[in-house]
């Protein structure tokens, strides 16, 4: 199962923040500093400051405030909400360091970056690397500006982390592909415009019978049902095909080609996942598990945590924080020159899952009963999303590729450790 | 399992029988949607009356039966295992405390009906998020005062097992007693309730709050053993029937060994809840070391337990329609019941001096 | 690998004291008790009252002082060191409840069980089982009195936990055998009289072409090597045979059956590993972990450990080792009438090991540098013994069956996972 | 790997090849079987000190290479990858105290020889079995009085560098110095240093105490690096070659799990260790969290580390004739020095103020 999810994001993005306040560099790059600075003062609404859009990810999307819109219309012209995609096709065309001064300054107001999801994180890096002149020209532009919303369809029920065994067909018709299937974990399928998808155009080889195909959400015999998840929240659909027609331009690749495109895509998903997207958000802050520990707990009359059992377990969470936004920042720094997501990554992800969901752990530990609530009076807001960010939570060990497909990937390609035979 | 007698056997099993028949998880989920004010489904807590579960820490002259602990922990896990949303272990650990209490006013009054499941009750002594004995509620002239946080079993109860500063009371409903509802994650009956100057039965001092107190971990414990031996096997049963890559998941060693560690940790969890669960039908000194032994290992236990399964279910351990959430759910509550892990650990610590 | 480690049991030996202590039952065989008791006061010589032989095991055969040799034969002569094996071999001939009592009476006067080894735990047994007529009259009488020593010729260094790959050859030579190969872990291999190995018999087939034989240390053409631990210590050998002749009266069961029958006497060994021996030891007796931690780090001003960190490890440690003990008590009271031991001694076996090595990791924790010594002034002997007893105890996890064998067992035979397609 | 200038690429592979070369962990069996008085074998050390290694803190004024603290740790883990037994580590950072304290003799008089390698010397900071700045050894006219507890490479050191009550001095090997060895677990000097009256020259306060332990601290953790990586991919390479079951044990897919777990806890522990380092090259204000982190993570991690790896080399791995007995004994020596994980875990949370 593969799907975006935002609070992960969250997660690494503070702990590069945090590594990168530790190392900021003199300041560099002025005169563009200086252009960016003004043009998000001169762009950006006030009223939106210290805000995000994150949740809407996860909840679907809402209905945008009139000053929610001018900003993403503004981001979207400009092309700096994927500040380094080619500006041919509308992205901002800005080099690394440009575009890291770009987040630092919208950082630096309070503003977020409204471009995103899953065309921007997965589905365009792809395109630009394996579509064709006019694939691009159509469909990257609508990302860039925030307007074409994109879902993965790569899961089928008897396919999870086998993602290989799966069995939607897409029959060749000639200038079209007939598609029946099911797919499943279709992250916000329900408000999809477009959907990239792994299909089968061939049943007789298992990865090589892999096509890679654009479908569009409202063709007709394409059906959605939300999937209600343990935290109440239905952020993914089942999505069912029944004969829809998909005209052939819609191919990405060649036929059989799918495989290979489909895990790169995967790669930029567990690169995104571990720290490298730019969308910042600020949740977390000021929000640090020592800090509501002791809120709800207290302090000894030595000034530490009242519960020693708990407080170590805080602590070493807390190293482990600070552990993983070193290494980020390690990793970054190695990666210089090194285009494209590593194999390492899969340690990332892993990590970054650990990470998440022991602060989650730690939080409703903390809370006790106050943190487990589900809805209705007697619970802070705070506490409501917790109880709901600690069960989602449990999903980001297992979407994007399982800790367990994880630990196979490091012990394979990193290690050498071989098949069983 | 403790070597039962055959009473014991012959309790145990007709509790498998009636939860895995009349009680199945499916019930609960029934329950759930529907949300009753009570919180708890009143046919099958009549049933669970008639089977006479009720009255199995009470004595005979009340109506009960008076098998002890270790048998009303048998019944309790059974139901654990399916979540059966009973206000069975409330009632029956309220009903200890009228038990070892003074009054016979009380006993009179209310044991035979708890015994036989026409009245429900439930201890109410925290007053904050976090388990404490130390509280504020006050009585004065017969009349107490004071706010309980997050009472279970508060929806339904007919009468309070109440802690004040200076010991347990009994509360019955009505003036005085205002019930309002919590809607926690275990979709179960959990209320604040407040006091104010409700008319109170001293069952007595604060050595009684720390014995019912320990009593009801020790309970909850149990149905944390049942949650925790169900959670896991079917876990198994999944890993066995689910293919990835070709290969039915339990053949990947990786999760051999996790299963292994996972039933190696259960075993030790369920001989401390027996322990316990003996330790108080013995009359033992160390009742309190044998209850923290069991709910810090029933805690670790179980959140690793019900952890995994939703790990090793994977993605559709996710969704409302499998069952591993309702166990992770309700497996927090617990954890958090009657003292954590963590507390009782800093408590067996303290009691053996170091 | 495969020996017995004498203070695991010390540990299991002390939890199921522990639990005895519990749930000590009214006084019963009243009249037994006084017996032993009597029998046991006119015996044991009040010198060695609180001492105890059990490092001897390790360390090779001290010399025996007379109190101790007078000692030795008593119990070896009245058979109580093996108080429930068949008197016509010489062995106690008692049933269970009559040796729990022999056990406790010698506990209470501080005496020790002289009589002890791989004859008593392992060979012993599995004699008395498959051995014939003439093999247990020959050898079990000598093991009872504590008059020969037996080691256990196993593992090969190419064999360690797939034993059955083993190759030392024994060659039929009509009315012997002809034995060359090499053995490790022989463990006391350069202090025993004899030896039960398994070898080969048919190079053509795995299990079925090993046999169980039986083989005089002080035959020539048998070598031994002792291998040195990281401990400091050489309580094993390496022993290499080379054209050993052994009579083939020294076969136990038939050719091609050692396998089973070597497989049955790991059983004994596993069980007496996790609790089932009766050898007791006090080595451990007010020196629990928390004492330790009294003395070398103090309490704070609330009378609790020190270190907090710490004192949650060590909390957790003495949980852990109380639902041990509850645990043995329990698979004791289960297996009533249930003969033999179980798979589930693969559960007892890890949680044995573990709690072992927590205890000593913990003690060296606690210790400090003072915990770390080797030899020479400035350690007491009791510190000296910690660095010895945590390095050596890294051995149980790995002899007589790892740790990783031992969840194969529980995930294949417990659980009914299968292997591996 | 941290970024590293040219510099710092040319030393860490100079060190490695040296260490592979000259100083494998044969050498190390070598210098403990022939148990030298100093503890360290003098070649080694002389070519250590040609290669100007103890000179990488100190300036170039008083003959040394200022490279800094990563350079210095560079090196250090290259040497603990091979368990080279020298006193290089101890030196160095004998000698960042005398630079960073206030006294000019102590400069002119001892850097040159330290950064070429002439002398040794050591911090004699602890009095007790546990890292603890609180010390008793006082100063009077002069001259210092105290006993240091396991003082590394106090058999074969020049010069101390002393934590009084009152703040760090130097002093050099001679009257009133009574050094007695302690023979320990790892084979390496350790010793206990009694001061009677020695002369003593003052190099700064506590404030210089602390960061000196920090320093300290930060460079054992790099030694610890070292061992780690070694160690782990020691362990890869075994479980690569042995055959168990008809099967390389690489491709149990349990193992892989334990490898992969192990390998990502190595790159925590590694950008953990370079980024201490690197706080202190750069003077940073949170140089102690930054130490404290280190630490602990590598005290954690090697314990992992060379606890698995005597587990999955098996049987021969609890022989002496194999190295995974000496990793684990140094291991356990280094964990225990300058504070173990419990230490700075709580310092961290103190430094937090949490």
């Amino acid at each position: 199962m593969s799907t975006s999810i935002p609070f992960i994001q969250n997660v690494e993005t503070d702990a590069m923040a945090s590594a990168a306040e530790q190392t900021r560099p003199a300041d560099m790059g002025d005169d563009f500093r200086q252009e960016a600075r003004e043009w998000i003062a001169a762009n950006f609404p006030a009223s939106l400051r210290g805000t995000d859009n994150a949740m809407s990810a996860i909840e679907g999307p809402g209905d945008e405030t009139p000053d929610q819109r001018k900003w993403r219309e503004a981001m979207g012209g400009k092309g700096w909400g994927v500040p380094t995609w080619p500006k041919e096709y509308g992205g901002g065309g800005l080099d690394r360091a440009q575009a890291r001064i770009v987040q630092e300054e919208l950082a630096r107001v309070g503003a977020y970056n409204p471009i995103g999801g899953m065309g921007v994180m997965m589905f365009g890096p792809t395109l630009l690397e394996y579509g064709t002149e006019e694939q691009k020209r159509e469909h990257i532009p609508g990302i860039v500006r925030g307007e074409v919303r994109w879902c993965q369809g790569y899961s089928e029920p008897g396919a999870g982390s086998d993602l290989a065994s799966l069995q939607t067909f897409a029959e060749d018709k000639g200038d079209h592909y007939l598609v029946n299937g099911q797919k499943t974990w279709t992250s916000g399928g329900q408000w999809a415009d477009k959907c990239f998808a792994l299909v089968r155009t061939d049943k007789t080889q298992k990865h090589a019978g892999i096509s890679f195909l654009l479908i569009d959400m409202d063709a007709e015999g394409v059906e959605t049902k939300p999937i209600r998840l343990i935290s109440g929240q239905s952020p993914f659909c089942e999505t069912f095909f029944t004969n829809v027609r998909v005209p052939k331009e819609n191919l990405v690749g060649h036929e059989g080609q799918g495989w290979t495109i489909g895990t790169r895509l995967l790669q930029h998903e567990r690169s995104s996942l571990s720290g490298g997207s730019g969308s910042a958000s600020r949740m977390n802050a000021g929000n640090s598990v020592p800090s509501i520990a002791k809120k709800y707990r207290g302090i000894d009359a030595d000034g530490r945590l009242s519960d020693a059992d708990l407080r170590t377990r805080i602590i070493k969470h807390e190293m482990d924080q600070r552990a993983f936004a070193l290494t980020l920042r390690r990793a970054a720094l190695e990666a210089k020159g090194n285009a494209g997501p590593s194999a390492a990554t899969s340690i990332m992800k892993n990590v970054g899952a650990r990470i998440t969901q022991d602060r989650a752990e730690l939080n409703i530990e903390i809370m006790g009963m106050q943190g487990l609530g589900w809805e209705g009076e007697g619970f802070s807001e705070e506490e409501l999303t917790q109880t709901r960010t600690w069960l989602w939570g449990k999903a980001v060990s297992i979407y994007g590729g399982s800790s367990e497909i994880q630990n196979n990937v490091i012990a394979k390609r990193i290690l050498g450790m071989l098949d069983h035979q | 399992m403790a070597a039962l007698n055959d009473e014991q056997v012959m309790l145990r099993d007709m509790a498998r029988e009636w939860a895995d028949n009349e009680s199945p998880v499916t019930a609960f989920r029934k329950l759930r949607d529907a949300a009753p004010a009570t919180g708890f489904d009143p046919e099958a807590w009549g049933a669970i009356g008639q089977m006479g579960w009720g009255g199995i820490v009470i004595p005979e002259e009340f109506g009960g039966s008076a098998f002890g602990y270790l048998s009303l922990g048998l019944v309790v896990e059974q139901l654990g295992r399916n979540l059966a949303a009973s206000p069975l272990s409330s009632t029956a650990v309220a009903a200890s405390a009228i038990v070892m209490g003074k009054s016979d006013k009380a006993k009179q009054e209310w044991l035979p009906r708890l015994a036989s499941g026409e009245a429900v009750a439930t201890l109410a002594i925290d007053e904050g998020p976090t388990h404490n004995l130390s509280v504020q509620a006050k009585v004065t002239d017969g009349k107490l005062s004071g706010t309980k946080a997050f009472v279970a079993e508060g929806d339904g109860a007919d009468a309070f097992v109440v802690a004040a500063e200076d010991g347990l009371y009994l509360v019955a409903k009505g003036d005085g007693v205002t019930v309002t509802s919590r809607h926690m994650a275990d979709s179960r009956s959990h209320a604040e309730v407040r006091f104010d100057n409700a008319v109170a039965e001293k069952l007595g001092g604060i050595e009684l709050t720390a014995a019912v107190a320990d009593r009801a971990a020790a309970v909850t414990a149990a149905e944390m053993l049942g949650m925790a031996d169900s959670a896991f096997h079917q876990t198994l049963d999944y890993l066995k029937q689910r293919v990835q890559f070709g290969q039915v998941l339990s053949t990947f060693q990786a999760l051999q060994h996790r299963m292994a560690k996972m039933l190696t940790e259960l075993e030790l969890m369920r001989s401390t809840v027996e322990g316990a669960l003996e330790a108080i039908d013995a009359g033992r000194s160390d009742i309190d070391q044998a209850v923290s032994l069991a709910k810090a290992t029933a805690g670790d236990t179980l959140r690793l337990v019900t952890r995994e399964m939703v790990q090793l279910y994977g993605g559709v351990g996710m969704t409302d329609e499998y069952d591993a959430g309702l166990y992770l759910k309700r497996a927090a509550v617990l954890e958090a019941m009657w003292g954590n892990a963590a507390y009782h650990r800093d408590r067996f610590g303290r009691l053996n001096d170091y």
